[in-house]
């Protein structure tokens, strides 16, 4: 089926405008970054349209690519439902911001870097979904590691984005130094790193090793998916501009992690443990990281927050044996996230660069497309049947309740709160009066153009409709999950729990605009608590970063390298500089002495090789 | 074997001999030649016709002062007319002038020596004549001569490329590298000389080695070493008697290799233009009747006094060569030889036509047609006719 | 048939690959320099020839083949280095060209 | 007869190379290379070697002598100085080339006895032969010194140039 085409549009398109697009117009490199994307998507569309309803693997092996002793690696793709249901996520979803970016980066700034690193993170992007082992997986996670901390560097000119990129990167070493592990542990026992080997295997591992390997994984999941506690990342990477936070932070390479635990699935149904460990870590996630949105006031760490609360849903439905309904709200997350991510870039962009709510307000008449589409996201979101959000948290509820009863109630909690959170931010940007500086630059937002708002139109459809897309009926065969009773009572407690957010966030904003202002008032202590995030960031850095760099700087620095190696290294020096001086006389700079030496040194071997021949 | 060693001797005496009475007829050729194109007689004193004059010119040079100027390096002043005249005379030692003959008994050929590489043993030779003029030049101590001898030493390596590259392309149509295979593949009338002949026909490689070879001699239009307005007289202006007599020789023997390779290489050799059957052994009878008819006439009513006596003997020894030609014992290897002659003789004759017509050319002209023009010619040339063999074989 | 033993050729090798160190060594102009260098790259060529000879294989004349060109292609950019060297200081001592000294 | 021609030219080109250590001007030294060139050619057409013999004359005494000789007359240069001295090389390099010729001399005596050399004893160096070898077993040498000439030819350019930069 030609696999390999998928990810190598992408990559020819990265080639083309890394090396030559400074030199091309801003026509050419839309066509050549677009281009290749709507060639993988059409190759995508291809592939699941062929024969065959992707029932079984299909692997496809390319070349050995490491071959040492017992490691056989080799460079090979395969597509499954699981697969094909990425594929077309991240093909789809990433077409439509790669057009919506034309019109949102028109005006920027290394305009082909961009291009060229959107179709580099798409390019690692498939790799990774398209895996049929362990390393290449890696491969591709890192890639998208890496395409992270470009984009979210892309403005290296400013401090905050730079260093919000390193954060990344720093953070997500942690994760990744876990699934190091755990694929050393899974060579170590099934002595493959292919998924169809291991898997095959897993079932007569022992509990334990399958526990260890499941909890490593999940390790390295949470770096990449920002669940607790190394979800510090990802409101930071907001730095970059908002197609990325669209695309990486929020539909795709966040939900990597998810997609890795969905794919690891075998080893952890065999592992409780590991997956009651991801469940919990699921819930406390989405729970504490809601909490965190209902105070922030910038537009997009509001959404930030809410990434990482909806995240924890989907480890919480995978935990809860779920796994289905963990992807199927991977893929509804994917079209309401994007879309709000691409409606506030809308939003931002209208006005020329404000992200603050607090100056926003009234622009439902400025800026109605915007407004209209990502009102279909915030329903969604919210859980209000019948739209896509509603089904899959709905799955993932089920499940939860049928797991442990407590993480239903945290879960239709968090519900409430995000529906309040998201409606909260609506509210303030579009409803209301103008706050912002009516004489200033912002004066007059104005309606993003069509190039920008045909996407969001898109997925505002998706968003709608696309819980129709019943991803546990094509996924339950192949998680082989056992069926669990719908209990439309649940279904009307979290419905209610959304709703209620809803109606809450239009009374204290839109019908009673100070209440807000006086519950703030009220609970003082505990907005200014959630309002700073409770404190993380501020505490990792007292209790790991700062003693981490005094330790770097006195032990390692003063006294390791300037005391120790740097007196061994000195001391070797002025060493080499005595001998130096004395084998400096044969530095003549004298050609002629130095021919001396070459014959000295020719008569020497040519005598050497007589006494080794064994000549007379 | 030693019938072998005599026979060489003999050959050697007598190549030399003849080739050293032509060079200094060659001479008078030119010089008659020249006078005839600007309308003038020309060298006419010293015997009829002034047939004497090269003897003449040879006792003047040989008993003129041997002036050694000061200040020269003195090894070199003295080797370098030597080492031109050698090497000029030695390509000679390789030519084939005809096939392989009987005289009384003996089998032997038409040819000094049969090197099996002797295209590569003239290019060796006549590159290295080099020396003699740029040696020449430097120890001299003239500038004059300095800056002949670096001309020419500039002149003859850029030229030698174009030549070395034309000549490549006949040899591959001929596939061999030996002077006398290399005509025996010509055999057969004109059609199968390589200039006509082939897939590709030899005829723009026979230009660039025409005009290469001129330059290589240090002819007009490119006798840039020599230009006597700018630099006296170039390279041997120093030179007199018979050291400038040696350099002398040596542009004439010069000539008289690249004609015989020329006609070696593209003209067939000693190869008739049409085979025997057709009547081509009657070709020189007729000519040299003609002549001699031509001269009985005109010493009939001659119009100077002293023809009176020296038309009809140049008639009747015209006939008696006409008459010679009729006998069958000789024309085994009379008939190759006069066909050689002949050919050699017209590229001679274009020489001094060209002499008499061209001016000459500026250094940087001369420099800017060999790479830009002359060079990128041959190297296509080459590569057609290499490809176009490939193809047919 | 008398012939010549292997060995006077390439003891005549060795003489003129001798002569060549010797001249690279006790002369001080860069172009006799060179020119030492070449004698030293003919010495080897003739050896190859002779092995060729022994090993009756046309191998060694590949060898000394590619010796030339390498030769032809040495001259060309160390005569142009000695025409800029000598451009810049006026001098073809190979002893004065010493300004990377110290 | 072989054992003459080899004595006659092995002399000429011993003492030509000779000459071209000892003589103080370096045009000398330029004919005394050229006839040590000459000289080994004939003793390649011994070895049978006479493609390369050819090669020999038109390539080395032909192209690149011919280039020497004519960068010295460009650059006039006179015998050299007496300048810059290097004790070390004359009294270790002395002995060192004893010691070197003492060696191989001795080497090749004994690794090749007995193995006589006379004209005709090998014929696989004709034309013929080499070409067909090169463009067979040594193709690719011989395209990568096509390259390799072709960046010498620029190097040369490049440095001769009139404006130098």
């Amino acid at each position: 089926m030609n696999l390999w085409l998928i990810p190598v549009f992408p990559l020819a398109g990265f080639v083309i405008n890394g090396l030559f697009g400074r030199r091309f117009s801003k026509s050419l490199v839309n066509a050549v970054a677009i281009g290749s994307v709507v060639l993988s998507f059409a190759w995508v569309l291809k592939i699941l349209a062929g024969p065959g309803d992707l029932e079984t693997t299909h692997t496809e092996h390319y070349f050995t690519w490491i071959q040492s002793g017992a490691l056989n690696i080799g460079c090979d793709m395969a597509v499954d439902r699981l697969t094909a249901v990425m594929l077309l996520v991240v093909t789809g979803i990433g077409l439509l911001i790669h057009i919506y970016s034309i019109g949102y980066m028109a005006h920027e700034g290394g305009y082909y870097r961009f291009f060229a690193y959107m179709n580099l993170f798409m390019f690692f992007m498939l790799v990774l979904v398209l895996a049929a082992n362990y390393l290449v997986l890696f491969v591709g996670w890192e890639g998208v590691g890496l395409c992270s901390y470009l984009l979210i560097g892309f403005y290296f000119d400013k401090k905050f984005a730079t260093d919000a990129g390193n954060k990344a990167f720093i953070v997500n070493r942690i994760g990744d130094f876990g699934f190091s592990l755990a694929m050393f542990l899974i060579f170590k026992n099934f002595g493959s790193l292919d998924f169809a080997t291991v898997f095959q295997q897993a079932p007569g591992s022992s509990e334990a090793i399958l526990t260890t390997i499941g909890l490593l994984l999940l390790v390295g999941a949470c770096g990449k998916s920002a669940q607790l506690p190394l979800y510090v990342w990802l409101p930071d990477a907001m730095a970059g501009p908002t197609p990325v936070s669209a695309l990486i932070h929020a539909a795709t390479m966040v939900t990597a992690g998810v997609y890795m635990c969905a794919r690891s699935f075998p080893i952890y149904i065999h592992a409780p443990a590991a997956m009651n460990t991801i469940a919990v870590i699921g819930i406390a996630t989405a729970f504490f990281a809601a909490t965190i949105g209902l105070a922030q006031n910038d537009i997009k760490k509001v959404f930030a927050y809410s990434t990482v609360s909806q995240l924890g849903y989907m480890f919480l439905g995978v935990g809860c044996g779920a796994f289905s309904a963990g992807i199927y709200h991977l893929m509804t997350h994917a079209f309401f996230k994007a879309l709000l991510f691409l409606g506030s870039g809308s939003v931002i962009h209208a006005l020329s660069g404000e992200q603050d709510l607090r100056h926003m307000g009234g622009l439902r008449k400025k800026v109605p497309w915007t407004f209209a589409t990502m009102m279909c996201a915030a329903v969604a979101i919210a859980g209000v049947p019948p739209f896509s959000g509603f089904f899959s948290k709905d799955e993932i509820l089920v499940a939860a309740n049928h797991h442990a009863p407590w993480m239903f109630w945290l879960g239709v909690i968090t519900a409430g709160m995000t529906a309040f959170y998201v409606f909260r931010a609506m509210f303030l940007a579009f409803f209301g009066e103008y706050r912002g500086d009516v004489h200033g630059k912002h004066a007059h937002p104005h309606e993003s153009p069509p190039v920008m708002l045909i996407p969001l139109a898109v997925l505002a459809l998706l968003s709608l409709g696309g819980g129709f897309i019943k991803i546990p009926a094509l996924l339950g065969e192949f998680f082989h999950a056992e069926e669990i009773p719908e209990d439309p009572t649940l279904v009307a407690i979290s419905v209610a729990a959304g709703l209620l957010g809803i109606v809450l966030a239009y009374i204290m904003y839109v019908a009673r605009p100070g209440m807000a202002d006086s519950f703030v008032a009220a609970f003082k202590a505990l907005y200014t608590l959630i309002y700073s995030k409770y404190f993380v960031d501020e505490l990792y850095d007292a209790t790991l970063v700062k003693p981490v760099v005094n330790g770097s700087r006195v032990l390692l620095w003063k006294g390791m390298d300037a005391g120790l190696i740097d007196g061994m290294v000195n001391g070797i020096g002025a060493r080499a500089r005595n001998i130096g001086g004395v084998l400096r006389l044969i530095q003549s700079g004298n050609i002629r002495s130095y021919a001396t030496w070459v014959l000295l040194g020719s008569v020497l071997v040519i005598v050497a090789l007589g006494i080794a021949g064994g000549l007379r | 074997m030693d019938s072998f060693i005599v026979i060489s001797l003999i050959k050697v005496v007598v190549v030399f001999a003849v080739l050293l009475t032509t060079l200094a007829y060659l001479q008078w050729v030119e010089r008659k030649v020249i006078a005839h194109i600007q309308v003038r007689p020309g060298p006419y004193r010293v015997g009829p016709h002034g047939l004497l004059q090269p003897l003449a010119d040879v006792i003047k040079l040989i008993t003129k002062e041997d002036l050694v100027p000061p200040y020269v390096n003195k090894p070199l002043y003295l080797a370098a007319p030597f080492l031109a005249i050698t090497m000029a005379l030695l390509s000679i030692s390789v030519i084939p002038f005809g096939p392989v003959i009987q005289v009384a008994g003996y089998q032997t050929a038409m040819q000094l020596t049969d090197l099996n590489i002797g295209v590569l043993f003239v290019l060796a030779v006549s590159s290295m004549g080099v020396y003699g003029i740029a040696l020449a030049g430097w120890s001299s101590n003239n500038k004059y001569a300095l800056l002949g001898g670096l001309r020419s030493s500039a002149q003859m390596i850029s030229y030698e490329l174009p030549l070395s590259l034309t000549i490549a392309a006949p040899l591959l149509i001929s596939n061999t590298l030996s002077l006398r295979e290399l005509v025996e593949k010509q055999a057969g009338g004109i059609w199968h000389w390589n200039v006509l002949h082939g897939p590709f026909p030899q005829i723009f490689s026979f230009l660039i080695f025409l005009i290469a070879g001129f330059a290589e001699t240090n002819r007009v239009p490119f006798d840039l070493p020599e230009a006597e307005n700018e630099l006296v007289a170039g390279f041997h202006t120093e030179y007199s008697s018979m050291k400038f007599a040696s350099f002398f020789m040596a542009e004439y023997a010069n000539m008289i290799t690249v004609s015989c390779m020329a006609t070696l290489l593209f003209l067939g050799g000693w190869v008739a233009p049409w085979p025997a059957q057709y009547g081509s052994s009657l070709v020189p009878v007729a000519i040299f009747a003609l002549a001699g008819v031509v001269a009985l006439y005109h010493g009939m009513h001659p119009a100077r006094r002293r023809d009176r006596t020296s038309l009809p003997v140049f008639g009747i020894i015209f006939l008696i060569i006409a008459a010679v030609f009729l006998l069958p014992i000789v024309q085994s290897w009379l008939l190759p030889l006069f066909w050689f002659c002949a050919k050699t003789g017209s590229i001679l004759f274009l020489y001094m036509w060209i002499r008499g017509t061209l001016p000459r050319f500026r250094y940087d002209q001369l420099m800017g047609f060999t790479w830009k023009f002359l060079f990128p010619a041959a190297v296509l040339n080459l590569l057609v006719t290499g490809l176009l063999v490939a193809l047919v074989s | 048939m008398s012939g010549v033993p292997i060995s006077w050729y390439l003891t005549l090798s060795a003489i003129l690959f001798t002569l060549g160190v010797a001249g690279f060594l006790f002369r001080r102009n860069i172009i006799t320099v060179f020119m030492s260098i070449e004698l030293m790259l003919n010495a080897v060529n003739l050896s190859f020839i002779t092995f060729s000879y022994y090993w009756k294989q046309v191998n060694g004349h590949l060898i000394a083949f590619f010796v030339m060109v390498v030769a032809a292609s040495e001259a060309a950019v160390g005569l142009a280095i000695i025409l800029t060297v000598f451009k810049n200081r006026q001098t073809l001592n190979i002893d004065e060209v010493d300004s990377m000294k110290n | 007869m072989d054992v003459i021609l080899f004595l006659i030219f092995a002399i000429i080109a011993v003492v030509c190379a000779i000459n071209v250590v000892v003589q103080t001007h370096p045009i000398s030294s330029a004919i005394s290379l050229v006839g040590v060139m000459a000289s080994l050619a004939v003793l390649y057409l011994l070895l049978g070697a006479e493609f390369l013999a050819a090669a020999q004359v038109i390539v080395y005494a032909g192209a690149i002598m011919v280039l020497f000789v004519f960068v010295i007359m460009l650059l006039n240069a006179g015998a050299e100085t007496k300048k810059g001295q290097s004790s070390m090389a004359l009294f270790l390099g002395g002995p060192l080339l004893v010691a070197l010729l003492m060696l191989l001399a001795w080497f090749v005596q004994q690794l090749f006895p007995g193995i006589s050399v006379h004209f005709g004893g090998f014929r696989g160096g004709s034309a013929q032969d080499v070409g067909r070898a090169l463009f067979t077993t040594y193709l690719l040498p011989f395209e990568v010194t096509s390259i390799l000439i072709l960046i010498a030819i620029l190097g040369a350019i490049v440095l001769a140039r009139k404006e130098m930069d």
